[in-house]
């Protein structure tokens, strides 16, 4: 076998979130983040060999924007990649910047994704979805209001809820104890400098104060969306001791896609039954950390990013990812396990439901895992971290993204 | 749901380059690092990868760098036959190292020649928006 | 809640473009002829689904492509007219007037499929009793067309589990 | 840097038309069901998928949600590159050199009869001003890269007809080329006669935007020796992506694949490429353009692709994009062409004693990013 290549994170960089960046255009609001991410590194730009990047085009109105945005993009004359999955694009771009380096062919490459949601319309961008698949409802019988009533909660809002319906069912979480999450969250946010709901005083009470969008699911719950970009730089083994005072090494990656939920293939029965159940997830986790060495993901995680726009998926995720048992999540959060201070802290950086700039998102994710193996994170967990994930979830439920790192490279697969 | 309506923001650079558009003026920005000047502006050089936040004005004179005349008139809604073929113009204005596509005005298609000398027509009312250049017209009439 | 607070930075506020993006310009294309049997069964009163000769798996409403196997199913089975609900959901429309009263819309999996659909219960009923797992029963519409409204929508079924567990609580 | 060879070891490519009576899940099965048929695997032997489909092309976010089923990747690892098929074979390429994966399926997909091609590419200019004046788009753009490529190098208009008319007639052999583009009793004189889209770009030197799948199966070294007897192999691999502003551009060259050429070459350790590569299958958006990259190419002097239709290496014997030009698939389809003609599969377009090949696709105006394989055949 061939000399396998080791891929390493060395930097991360973000812009500020808001939700609305109204100084910058797209471009320039991308290269917040790179020039966050190359001065950080403390590199120069023509050391980068390739760009991967991606974001949802349907919410910004402009298809394939990285081809003007290249020159902001440090990509003049040298190769760049697009890589969109929805939610996981983010994900899924990190994935394509380490294949890009474990492929052999490129040695340091800069990963980017970038949202300006401000710019456009993200319902119709979400409802886009399955347009198609709407379409072919009057060819069914269905009438407008069915339409309506039956579709309304068939959009991301909507899975979710059915989600956290089976979710609640299974585990006996209480509103209570979503609300709690969101709260851990938004004050986590609050000292972070880049993120968007920056909330240091709210409490339970105000989350659970406010009305209902889609049962059990209530308006303080939900993510906002925000304009943002965030940019890492991977390379091999050899340069990120060069360069980094602590490299943070790419162990495992997974995508595993699942049938969709809630619609199937032109309107036919959706594969998921159970919403909450998540094959995809278990398969990717099952997967990274097969190709991490690790075994117990409960004792060996340190530090845990979920991609969670909703409380709900937060617990969900924290579970079927192998952090805790099953329905014990609710728990681990009443006891304050997955807290700053805790013992397996869980979306300090505040997460996606304090911040969601979609193309970004699932990048933000291993972004800020890495930068708490480094020490470097907006709010750095007292405890020293080793190993830590990062992880998002896009389409309709069905694609999973993974990304596991550590302070070590792993031998045994290399 | 029949179309999806976007707004782009566009950024502090290209809102200068437009308030100039406002008072018939064309302002570029330049290269920190190789002094290159981009019309219209950028906030940042492909090639140095170095900000270009300088801003320089520019004047109303340029040449034809490149064109076509085209008889389709694409749209984002659609793409149909134009009326009266289109002139499309790559113009660099003196001063500037870049080109502008613009529509070229008051010439015959077939008088068209690369290397021209062309000079801007502002619209009616300028009101800081792209279409404020109404066109290039040939230096003397052409 | 106090809203703007988080507003650390007033960000100048520059002129904006406008784009469009048409999509009444798109056509979206179907393979109906699976459906169209599906549909054809409901009209005549019977529940049929689509099982694919590989893996088993029993689809309804039947789909064109099994991802499982990567083959296109073609054998129909009848289904009973009976079905558990898969998961729900409340929408609460726009306009405050239903606030109260959710309209409650479920995921039904048919006995014997292995897929989930989306339907109606009936406008009466309490979101509240509805729960995961609740067994339920197709309602004929009264005119039938050939549309997926055939089945007008499910009815509730008692459920010994319930009776059960309330015995258990009392314990 | 010498890289591993990584095998093309099966693919299918639908017969491409203008109005496909298939539904999109319907055409990705088919692409994916005869690659996996052509090269006798199973679904299950797939471990990762790479599609390539784009959002705006398929008018809805998140365009491949609802592919994952026709497209195989049910519990596989499967991800989206939004650009040209080439890219994503790039992307399989990536994937299965790095060790993690042994079979990688790669497809695009598009369907230009549900929507309007033209306009739905103005999404791609920049929105803070070319795209509200709306005056750069694939005619205008592929007007003026032609202008600028016959005044720098002196061409006439006559030997730029020359390449469609070949483009055209090779068409007509090819059984897998869109049914109205076999042309084969076609003059030069047609082509200069056909409307002007934009001076002096012509009506039949632009491709006809047709539905279409393609789907390609790689794998390593010594798996691809095990599943075929002739897997054909990808030996370079280069890509580049040029500035965007025309303004900036030199449209008479292509900066991106006088790169991507010269990473591929260096990659597969080709030295003299007039020489060595029998064969060249480049997507080129319109008929100039394709000269244009063959030069880029290092196949010709710049200004002299037109001699290659009379000698030298066989310039897309398919037809090239004139033949079937799917938006998002034309590059793999280029790619799966070379590889016929590497395996001998090409009847009646056969180029005797072909070994070496070539392959490109590009996203953008005026072949922004360009992108270049290497192939080499015999196991």
């Amino acid at each position: 076998m061939a000399h396998k290549v080791q891929p390493a994170i060395i930097s991360c960089g973000f812009c500020e979130h808001a939700s609305k960046r109204s100084d910058v255009n797209m471009a320039e609001l991308v290269n917040e983040a790179v020039e966050d991410c190359i001065t950080k590194a403390n590199i120069d730009w023509k050391d980068i060999d390739a760009v991967v990047n991606g974001n949802m085009p349907a919410f910004e109105g402009a298809n394939m924007p990285e081809l003007w945005m290249g020159d902001h993009m440090a990509s003049k004359n040298k190769p760049l990649l697009r890589v969109t999955t929805g939610g996981t694009t983010g994900g899924s771009v990190t994935i394509a910047g380490y294949y890009s380096v474990a492929s052999g062919l490129y040695d340091m490459v800069l990963c980017i994704g970038f949202e300006q949601q401000s710019c456009g319309d993200t319902t119709v961008g979400l409802a886009s979805v399955a347009l198609g698949e709407f379409s072919i409802f009057s060819d069914l019988g269905y009438t407008i209001e069915r339409m309506r009533s039956n579709m309304g909660s068939g959009a991301a809002i909507g899975v979710a809820s059915y989600q956290a319906m089976n979710y609640m069912r299974r585990s006996r979480a209480t509103e209570e104890d979503l609300a709690r999450v969101v709260v851990q969250n938004r004050r986590n946010a609050a000292k972070n400098w880049w993120t968007h709901l920056k909330m240091p005083t709210i409490t339970i009470e105000d989350v659970l104060d406010t009305p209902y969008i889609s049962f059990p699911l209530r308006f303080g719950m939900v993510c906002p969306a925000s304009d943002g970009a965030c940019a890492m730089l991977i390379t091999t083994e050899e340069k990120a001791k060069q360069i980094a005072d602590i490299p943070v090494y790419i162990n495992g990656v997974a995508s595993y896609s699942n049938e969709s939920a809630i619609i199937g293939i032109d309107c036919a029965g959706a594969g998921q039954t159970d919403p909450c159940e998540q094959l995809g997830a278990m398969k990717s986790a099952e997967v990274a950390y097969g190709q991490a060495g690790i075994s117990f993901p409960n004792k060996e995680i340190d530090y845990a990013e979920v991609y969670s726009p909703f409380p709900n998926q937060e617990l969900m995720w924290v579970e079927r990812i192998g952090l805790f048992e099953e329905n014990q999540a609710p728990e681990a959060y009443r006891n304050g396990v997955t807290a700053l201070n805790g013992e397996l802290p869980v979306n300090c950086s505040g997460g996606v439901n304090s911040t969601n700039a979609i193309g970004a998102s699932a990048m933000e994710r291993p972004a800020e895992a890495a930068l708490q193996i480094m020490g470097k994170a907006g709010n750095q967990v007292p405890k020293t971290v080793h190993t830590a994930l990062g992880h998002g979830w896009g389409g309709s439920i069905n694609l999973i993204t993974h990304v596991v790192m550590s302070d070590e490279p792993q031998r045994k697969w290399r | 749901m029949v179309r999806a309506e976007f707004d782009f923001w566009v950024g502090i650079v290209m809102d200068k380059f437009y308030d100039g558009l406002q008072n018939k003026q064309f302002i570029g920005s330049k290269c920190s690092k190789c002094q290159r000047v981009f019309l219209p502006p950028r906030n940042r050089c492909g090639d140095c990868f170095a900000k270009a936040e300088e801003f320089v004005e520019l004047p109303e004179n340029g040449v034809l760098k490149n064109f076509t005349v085209s008889n389709y008139n694409v749209t984002e809604r659609r793409a149909r036959k134009a009326k009266e073929p289109i002139m499309v113009g790559l113009i660099q204005i003196d001063g500037a190292d870049t080109g502008i596509i613009a529509p070229i005005i008051n010439i015959s298609p077939d008088s068209l020649k690369e290397g021209m000398k062309v000079k801007v027509v502002w619209a009616k009312n300028v009101k800081g928006h792209p279409n404020d250049i109404a066109g290039f017209e040939p230096v003397g009439g052409g | 809640m106090p809203l703007p607070d988080y507003i650390k930075k007033q960000y100048k506020k520059t002129r904006t473009l406008h784009g469009n993006w048409y999509l009444m310009n798109y056509k979206y294309k179907f393979n109906l002829s699976r459906t169209k049997v599906f549909l054809k069964g409901l009209k005549d009163g019977v529940c049929l689904g689509l099982k694919c000769r590989s893996c088993n798996t029993v689809s309804f409403p039947p789909r064109l492509i099994c991802g499982r196997c990567l083959v296109m199913p073609d054998q129909w089975v009848r289904l009973p007219e009976t079905g558990t609900i898969a998961t729900g959901s409340a929408t609460y429309e726009a306009d405050d007037k239903n606030r109260e009263r959710p309209l409650p819309v479920i995921a039904v999996r048919q006995d014997g499929a292995d897929t989930i659909w989306l339907h109606n219960m009936p406008k009466d009923i309490d979101f509240h009793s509805v729960y995961i797992g609740m067994p339920v029963k197709a309602v004929w519409a009264k005119e039938r067309t050939g549309s997926w409204f055939d089945i007008d929508y499910y009815d509730a079924l008692e459920d010994p589990a319930v009776e059960l567990n309330k015995k258990e609580q009392e314990k | 840097m010498k890289m591993e060879r990584v095998g093309i070891v099966g693919y299918c490519q639908l017969k491409p038309e203008l109005d496909m009576m298939m539904s999109p899940y319907e055409a990705i099965y088919s692409a994916v069901r005869g690659a996996l048929d052509s090269a006798g695997l199973k679904r299950k032997d797939i471990t990762t998928v790479v599609t390539c489909t784009n959002d705006y092309y398929d008018g809805k976010t998140i365009s491949n949600c609802f592919k994952v089923e026709a497209g195989g990747a049910y519990m596989k690892d499967e991800t989206k590159v939004e650009m040209d098929g080439a890219h994503a074979a790039a992307y399989g390429q990536y994937r299965i050199l790095s060790g993690n994966h042994k079979l990688a399926m790669i497809y695009g997909f598009s369907m230009p009869s549900c929507y309007l091609y033209e306009p739905v590419r103005i999404l791609e200019l920049d929105p803070t001003f070319d795209r509200t004046i709306s005056l750069i788009n694939s005619y205008t753009a592929g007007g003026m890269q032609m202008r600028a490529y016959m005044k720098a190098f002196g061409v006439s208009e006559e030997e730029i007809a020359k390449v469609a008319v070949q483009g055209y007639k090779n068409s007509a052999k090819n059984p897998l080329a869109l049914p109205d583009v076999k042309k084969s009793d076609i003059s030069v004189q047609d082509v200069l006669n056909s409307e002007v889209l934009s001076s002096p770009l012509r009506e039949l030197m632009y491709p006809i935007p047709c539905d279409g799948a393609t789907a390609m199966i790689l794998a390593p070294e010594r798996q691809s020796l095990k599943i075929t007897d002739t897997p054909v192999w990808i030996t370079g691999m280069g890509q580049c992506q040029e500035t965007y502003y025309l303004g900036d551009r030199d449209l008479s060259k292509s900066v991106s694949m006088e790169k991507a050429a010269e990473k591929a070459y260096k990659m597969a350790g080709i030295s003299d490429p007039k020489s060595e590569i029998d064969v060249a299958e480049l997507f080129g958006h319109t008929s100039c353009e394709e000269l244009i990259l063959a030069e880029a190419a290092k196949l010709a002097e710049n200004g002299k692709g037109a001699t290659l239709l009379d000698s030298g290496s066989a310039l897309n014997p398919s037809g090239g994009a004139m033949s079937a030009f799917t938006p998002c698939a034309c590059g793999l389809t280029r790619i799966v062409e070379a590889a016929k003609q590497l395996r001998g599969e090409a009847d009646e377009y056969q180029v005797s004693g072909a070994k070496k090949a070539i392959a490109s696709g590009q996203v953008g105006f005026c072949a922004q990013n360009s992108i270049l394989f290497v192939l080499e055949g015999g196991g």
